[in-house]
């Protein structure tokens, strides 16, 4: 894969590492948007990053569109995404806590259900304002982290930040998501990363998109000409960046490379080095915020693989189950052997039907057999395929050999600590040994002799 | 003084004034002075006052020949340079005929300590300044004492005494003037005397009669292999470690077939000829 | 709502990330590798007849048997399917004379097997390279027939002449056999072209310059290889054949393409940075030199990449992969 | 700690002065009192051990050359004398003690009495001699090599010469026996380091026995070929045995012009080339010195 | 210390160190000669009983001095008294049996430095009479002896295809296992053999390979 020279393309990306697995988004990609709302939806209190929100609401409460249902003290809200009765307030399956508190809606629309039209005098409201109203919108970092926005946007004293980066990227297989937002509400998503371009203050914005969604890029410089960024107040430069087709192009400190050539130093922020990173459908979210005063309430996902009968991409409620969304796609086929919440590198699998979509959740992924890889493990042979395909260059194989033998502690020389776990690793492993695993064990062990140490 | 050397297996290289027949000059192996070697021709050499001789024998460039010519008071002593002497014993010593992979000397410390890099480096290192130390005094005490008075039967007393003395002397004067060294290198210094290398250098040298630049290439060259040794198969069992060797294999049975195939690798340099 | 009844899913398999793989597999690689032998294998049939054959099943027999009787006795899954006891096996046939009394290529396929790769754990965890293990160990036991069996080929009929490799005689004579050599070449005639083609004596897979290359070209393409570590050994050989009396037999021969190409870039035995790897070709191309011009063998590369070998993990220490740290250094 | 169990001696109290004092003397006795037993043993074994080499050695003399039990075998000592540019040769034969220009010219020559003649000893021999020899340095004195005479009646019956040549990694001592024509009667490997296999196959009979039975003349003549061994002048020289001077088979006497050369070793050019080279110019030094030395034997 | 302790029967004495704690293959004690001077049965014979009497007559000289020696400088003591047997041991070879101490003459020397010896001493001597010392030399001293006798006769066997000299296998020797790789590999080879019978006995391995493991 890999010869002496690799580099194939002129296209900007990081330095080194990375896979291009086959992308598989032909399933989806010419797919428009479709709106799905459930009969019922059932929402784990717990959707972003941080303290687990408190639940507002009891059985029988009766609920509108956009109500605060649930809150974590000070921080992000979460809404009812439709209209309806509480049907009960109880322990339920998350899609990655395994348990946490559900609030199940059913759905009942009613003809006073909130509009949320566009606030006058939006784009002049104070940046604090603008904060405020993307807290209580409950917008989260929707590329899948589900951090805190308002927290990511409150840039520390004394920050100094001269880009916004745009994620468009899109890098795992499978995932449209994000490539159908950027085609079909690519206004959305510049005047959202306008926005937040003003309330950090910078006037130079740039789109990252990989090179297999030449059509989105096309459609968002379009976009971006005809509105006359330039114009507005404050101005914003904004360009769209074609970027090298390979996984994780997508993540923060790769992204941040392939754009701006800055190396974002170890364990540190895309801060550092001066830049903010935003995917595309959280700056829809936060115009939403702004501009309409809308909560998160709703996520664009793509419903794909070949174990389901008719991938979609999706418009759904917080909170639609999986078997909701099984059925509505015509269910899955016989060879299903797998389903993910996320995309095929880094995305969870998921034991059961009834987990629920969290904000976080980008795809679903229904993997048959032949897709995904269910095999047992080797011996390493220092092939060092790993090695070239960490992004990071860390050395998984190294890891892993000292995992074997009970010794994770002695694992830092190799870069544990800076894994983000994209995965890239275990992908290109011949001997399908499990590196992101080995490297998460040997975190964990780290973090263990941390809090032991304390 | 003039200078001559040998540049070929058929030549010689003279510097100074040389007649140019060659039957006025005289040229012997040191050892069989009185065997004159049919020298075929003189030529002027590439530099002014030089001359290349040519002879029918096969001249070594390690051994000792004497040149006279008629007319010419000093004769020209062709002897092998002593560094390039010193570096063949070291290289000897230390690669071809490997203390440890030949000879099979200072095991019990070798698979002692060569469980952890580090601790591998730290005993070569101090293995290396203690033998060549102690082959050093061996040496000295060997031919100005034991040989002269015709004490040879008390070289073995001898020479562990050196050893321990040296070894409890190293240890004294490290603690006093740099204890950091001391700490670290003072573990190894116990462990030097159990390591049948240092002893067996002084041993050596003693059998052969050796002269002081040999004693000293053996020394430096015994230390330099055994720490290379060490350090070598340090990095084997640290990857060994992680291997999953057979039970009645882990152990002491594994590193013996590692130093074995080590043993098989230096084969390599066997017949390897340091000019 | 919902269009289709759901039924519970089939049995879910839950694991972490990621769920797609590369699809290659280990298996893969090594027969791809024994696919890319065939070439060489195929022209030392053409040219030195039979026996090459029944030496390349020996040696495989006995790679295969050691490895089969290893996982038998550990009690483990045999490993053979994936083979790399094959890659073995063919691999140290390619390094011996073809007139080698059939029967030593196995007990050299045997002993290479337990001694290297049976007693560590198996595939992965060997230190040396095990062809090359095979070799020495041949050598050390069979000197006389692994120096002297050597035939001259013949497209055709295959003369069964024995006479030493061309390096061992330019080793005993020097400049003189130099000479001889050159005097055989008919009016014409181009020795390099004999030399790259694989018209001369020598061991089994490695006469033959060329079909070195198309394997080798198969294995880049692929991706199985990288040029890191064949090109720095090429490099490193190169430097030393100033030394010599005949550069052009010295680079072509000896067994270097092979060496560099198939031995030297197996994956367990070598480092696994590019830095890394081009200090160990480098050390593996002056050891070979430094072993011919003034050692005890006229080919010499087997010993340099075995002592290189031994090397590689304190390679691996010291050549860490670049960080994607703001430094760039790794910690 | 992996070899010697127990504590180290370093952990412990360091010793008080008078306890240093009665350790001290107490060390020095147990020193004395082994240096005087080990003089002792010394000066047991020291005679046995030399009498045994010198055994050794007579009883391999006796088998190159054939001596019958009642012949004598002397040994002739060479050694060199270097003061500046003026060298000497002198040799100590069983008669004399003969002081010499290279060219041969006499300086001096004395007789030898006879406990030194028949002393086993080199040791005996070289403080003889250094005792006769005034040089200004003992370094200026060196041996240089030695010979054997073999001695039926009153008459030489033949000659072994002591001779080294560098083979493949080291050194190769032999012994070569030859007659009062420089015929050589046979060779014997005493000291080799060669590879077990290739080199180390000196020592065996086809090799060395090819040797047995040249003349000065096909000596300077021979050359090592390659070519594979005959099986019939293998069996031959097989069947020479170790200790060739015998009356020699008829067969052995045809097939000797049969190979006038000597055939390498399969797999081992250079170390049969280093024993013929040796060979060679171990006689051709041999009959030069010959010339010189004879009548002071 | 002067309390002599009662001393365990003579033939646990004896097998102690033939088996259970074999100095080459169990105790990992002593392995240079082990290796070195195997290339054949007669060597190692040698070379096993120059060692069986210099343990003997330590061992035995050690216990009858152990009470006029200052414990402070016991080690050295030892240390000497192990160099004055060596260097008899060594000079009646050399006197006596010339052709083989030219082979191991080395190794006779170094015996000096074999730590099996001065542990005994240091184990054993110190708190034993002189005769049961005597048992437990000799028996130290035999399983040094029958370790060195069974590697060099497979050495032997295998590579020069003799057994004292005398040619026995039919077949081409492997000259491998006569060069010092080969006797690494045969000391593996038999330390894993009496690992396995070990196991086989149900005994556990010892778990640091008596003090050095890999």
């Amino acid at each position: 894969m890999s010869l002496l020279f690799w580099r194939k393309s002129a296209l900007p990306t990081f330095s080194r590492g990375g896979v291009h697995p086959d992308e598989h988004k032909e399933l989806t990609e010419n797919l428009p948007i479709e709106d799905f709302i459930p009969t019922n939806v059932y929402l784990p209190v717990s959707q972003s990053l941080g303290p687990s929100a408190e639940p507002l609401v009891a059985k029988a409460t009766k609920v509108k569109r956009g109500d605060v249902i649930a809150r974590v003290p000070g921080g992000v809200s979460l809404h009812a995404p439709v209209s309806g009765i509480v049907k009960g307030v109880a322990t339920g399956p998350h899609a990655s806590l395994v348990y946490d508190t559900v609030i199940t809606i059913q759905t009942k629309p009613g003809d006073d259900d909130p509009q949320f039209p566009e606030q006058p005098g939006w784009q002049a409201l104070p940046v604090a304002q603008m904060l405020e109203s993307i807290r209580d919108a409950g917008v989260v970092g929707l590329g899948g982290a589900a951090f805190p926005t308002y927290r990511k946007l409150a840039l520390p004293k004394g920050a100094k930040v001269d880009t916004l980066v745009i994620n468009g990227s899109e890098c795992e297989p499978y995932l449209t998501c994000d490539y159908r937002l950027m085609l079909e509400e690519s206004e959305k998503v510049v005047l959202g990363s306008w926005l937040i371009a003003k309330i950090i203050g910078v006037a130079n914005c740039v789109i990252g998109v990989e090179d297999n969604k030449q059509p989105a890029a096309e459609k968002m410089r379009q976009t971006i000409a005809g509105l006359g960024l330039e114009k507005m107040e404050p101005p914003v430069k904004m360009t769209v960046v074609v970027t090298q087709t390979r996984y994780p192009q997508g993540s923060e400190k790769q992204l941040v490379q392939s754009l701006t050539g800055r190396l974002v130093p170890k364990g540190g922020l895309p801060l550092a080095v001066g830049v903010v990173v935003q995917n595309v459908a959280t700056a829809i979210a936060c115009l939403d915020a702004i501009r309409n005063a809308k909560p998160v309430m709703e996520r664009v996902l793509t419903v794909s693989g070949r174990g389901i009968q008719s991938p979609r991409n999706l418009r759904v409620p917080i909170g639609t189950s999986v078997e909701d969304i099984v059925a509505h796609c015509g269910g899955y086929t016989n060879d299903l052997v797998k389903i993910l919440l996320g995309g095929p590198m880094m995305g969870r699998t998921i034991a059961d039907l009834d987990v629920s979509v969290t904000k976080g959740t980008s795809g679903l992924l229904f993997l048959t057999a032949a897709e995904t890889s269910i095999t047992r493990y080797q011996p390493c042979i220092s092939c060092g395929e790993c090695v070239d395909a960490c992004p990071m260059g860390l050395e998984p194989n190294r890891v892993s050999q000292y995992m074997e033998v009970g010794r994770p502690l002695e694992t830092e020389q190799f870069g544990v600590k800076e894994c983000f776990e994209c995965g890239c690793c275990s992908y290109s492993c011949p001997s399908h040994r499990p590196l992101v695993q080995f490297m998460q064990v040997a975190k964990a062990a780290y973090r263990r002799q941390e809090r032991k140490t304390k | 003084m003039a200078d001559a050397k040998v540049v070929s297996p058929h030549e010689i290289l003279v510097e100074g004034a040389l007649p140019a027949d060659a039957a006025s000059i005289r040229l012997v192996r040191s050892s069989d002075a009185d065997i004159p070697l049919a020298v075929i021709s003189v030529k002027p050499g590439a530099k002014s006052n030089s001359f290349l001789l040519t002879t029918a024998e096969t001249l070594n460039s390690q051994d000792n020949y004497q040149l006279t010519a008629k007319g010419v008071d000093q004769p020209w002593e062709i002897a092998p340079s002593p560094l390039a002497l010193v570096f063949s014993v070291i290289i000897g010593s230390a690669l071809i005929n490997n203390f440890v992979f030949t000879r099979y000397l200072g095991l019990c410390v070798f698979f002692g300590v060569s469980r952890n890099k580090d601790t591998a480096i730290g005993m070569g290192v101090t293995f290396t300044i203690v033998g060549l130390l102690s082959g050093m005094i061996a040496w000295a005490l060997n031919t100005i004492a034991l040989v002269p008075l015709k004490l040879e039967f008390m070289q073995i007393i001898a020479f562990i005494g050196i050893v321990a003395c040296l070894v409890q002397a190293t240890d004294l004067i490290l603690k006093k003037v740099n204890p950091i060294l001391h700490k670290k290198f003072g573990i190894y210094l116990v462990l030097i005397t159990t390591n049948c290398i240092i002893l067996a250098v002084p041993l050596l040298n003693a059998t052969s009669g050796a002269t002081m630049l040999q004693a000293f290439g053996l020394s430096l060259g015994a230390g330099l292999g055994f720490a290379l040794a060490l350090f070598l198969m340090s990095c084997a069992i640290e990857k060994v470690n992680m291997a999953p060797v057979p039970m009645v294999f882990k152990g002491l049975p594994v590193a013996f077939i590692i130093a074995g195939l080590f043993a098989l690798s230096f084969l390599g340099f066997s017949g390897l000829k340091v000019a | 709502m919902s269009e289709a009844e759901v039924t519970s899913p089939p049995t879910l398999h839950l694991s972490s990330g990621p769920h797609i793989a590369s699809g290659r597999t280990t298996a893969q690689i090594m027969w791809m590798v024994n696919l890319s032998l065939l070439p060489a294998l195929l022209w030392a049939w053409a040219v030195f007849g039979w026996p090459v054959l029944a030496i390349a099943a020996s040696s495989i027999l006995g790679c295969a048997t050691a490895e089969y009787l290893s996982c038998l006795i550990s009690k483990t899954e045999s490993t053979l399917p994936d083979g790399s006891a094959v890659c073995s096996g063919l691999l140290l046939a390619y390094t011996l004379p073809p007139a080698i009394p059939v029967w030593m290529p196995f007990i050299g396929g045997l002993l290479a097997i337990v001694f290297t790769k049976a007693v560590f754990g198996g595939l992965g965890y060997n230190i040396f390279n095990v062809a090359l293990v095979g070799r020495a160990m041949m050598m050390a036991t069979f000197p006389v027939e692994m120096t002297t069996r050597w035939l001259t080929p013949a497209l055709g009929n295959v003369d069964a002449v024995s006479s030493a490799t061309v390096l061992a005689q330019i080793k005993l004579g020097g400049p003189e056999a130099v000479n001889k050599i050159l005097a055989t070449v008919p009016d014409g005639g181009h020795l390099w072209l004999d030399f790259f083609l694989g018209m001369r004596a020598g061991s089994v897979g490695e006469v033959s310059v060329l079909m070195i290359m198309l394997g080798a070209a198969f294995l880049l393409w692929k991706g199985i290889i990288k040029l890191y570590i064949p090109l720095s050994v090429l490099a490193g050989v190169a430097v030393m054949a100033f030394f010599s009396p005949a550069p052009t037999i010295y680079m072509l021969s000896g067994g270097i393409w092979l060496g560099a190409f198939f031995m030297a870039t197996d994956y367990v035995t070598s480092p696994t940075t590019a830095k890394g790897q081009i200090i160990f070709g480098l050390g593996i191309g002056l050891l070979t030199g430094i072993i011919r011009n003034w050692g005890g063998y006229p080919e010499g590369i087997c010993y340099a990449i075995m002592l290189m070998n031994i090397l590689t993990p304190a390679l691996n220490d010291w050549f860490r992969p670049k960080r994607l740290t703001a430094d760039g250094v790794p910690s | 700690m992996t070899c010697v169990p127990g504590k180290p001696v370093v952990d412990q109290a360091p010793p008080s002065g008078r306890e240093m004092v009665i350790i001290a003397a107490g060390l020095t006795v147990v020193c004395l009192v082994a240096a005087m037993i080990l003089g002792g043993l010394y000066f047991v074994t020291q005679p046995a051990k030399e009498h045994n080499l010198h055994v050794r050695e007579e009883t391999m003399i006796r088998g190159l050359l054939g001596l019958t039990p009642q012949a004598r075998i002397q040994e002739v000592r060479r050694y060199l004398k270097r003061e500046g540019k003026d060298t000497q040769v002198i040799y100590l034969t069983g008669k004399k003690l003969a002081q010499l220009e290279l060219d041969g010219k006499e300086l001096a020559a004395l007789d030898v009495p006879g406990d030194v003649t028949a002393a086993g000893s080199a040791e005996a021999k070289d403080e003889w001699v250094k005792k006769q020899i005034k040089v200004a340095d003992p370094e200026h004195l060196k041996y240089a090599g030695r010979f054997f005479v073999g001695i039926e009646g009153s008459q030489p019956a033949g000659y072994v010469v002591e001779g080294v040549t560098l083979g493949f990694k080291t050194w190769v001592r032999f012994f070569m026996a030859i007659d009062s024509s420089y015929t050589i009667q046979g060779v014997e490997i005493i000291e080799h380091e060669e590879d077990p296999g290739l080199g180390a196959e000196i020592v065996q009979r086809y090799f060395k026995n090819q040797f047995a039975g040249r003349s000065l003349a096909d000596i300077e003549k021979i050359s090592v070929i390659k070519d594979p061994l005959p099986k019939d002048w293998q069996t031959a020289l097989e069947q020479l045995g170790d200790m060739p001077f015998r009356p020699w088979a008829e067969k052995y006497r045809e097939m000797l012009p049969k190979n006038p050369n000597i055939y390498a070793i399969t797999g081992s050019t250079i170390s049969s080339t280093a024993v013929t080279v040796g060979v060679k110019a171990a006689l051709g030094n041999f009959r030069k010195r010959m010339n010189i030395v004879e009548k002071y034997l | 210390m002067s309390e002599h302790r009662t001393p365990p029967p003579v033939s646990t004495m004896l097998m102690r160190g033939l088996f259970e704690e074999n100095p080459i293959f169990r105790l990992a004690l002593s392995l240079c000669p082990a290796v070195a001077v195997t290339t054949s049965v007669k060597n190692g014979l040698m070379l096993g009983v120059a060692v069986l009497v210099v343990q003997v007559l330590s061992s035995m000289s050690g216990s009858l001095v152990k009470h006029i020696i200052n414990p402070k400088i016991r080690i050295p003591v030892f240390t000497l008294l192990i160099a004055i047997w060596v260097s008899a041991m060594d000079m009646i070879l050399a006197a006596y049996f010339a052709d083989i101490y030219q082979q191991v003459g080395l190794y006779v020397k170094l015996i000096v430095a074999f730590a099996i010896i001065i542990s005994r001493m240091e184990l054993f001597s110190m708190k034993h009479s002189v005769v049961p010392c005597f048992w437990d030399g000799l028996g130290m001293g035999l399983g040094f002896l029958v370790g060195l006798v069974l590697a060099g006769a497979f050495r032997e066997l295998l590579g020069s295809g003799s057994i004292f000299g005398i040619a026995i296998l039919p077949f081409k020797p492997l000259l491998l296992v006569v060069l010092p790789a080969g006797g690494f590999f045969t000391i593996g080879l038999i330390m894993a053999l009496f690992n396995w019978v070990d196991v086989k006995r149900g005994h556990k391995l010892p778990s640091g390979g008596g003090g050095a493991h890999g």
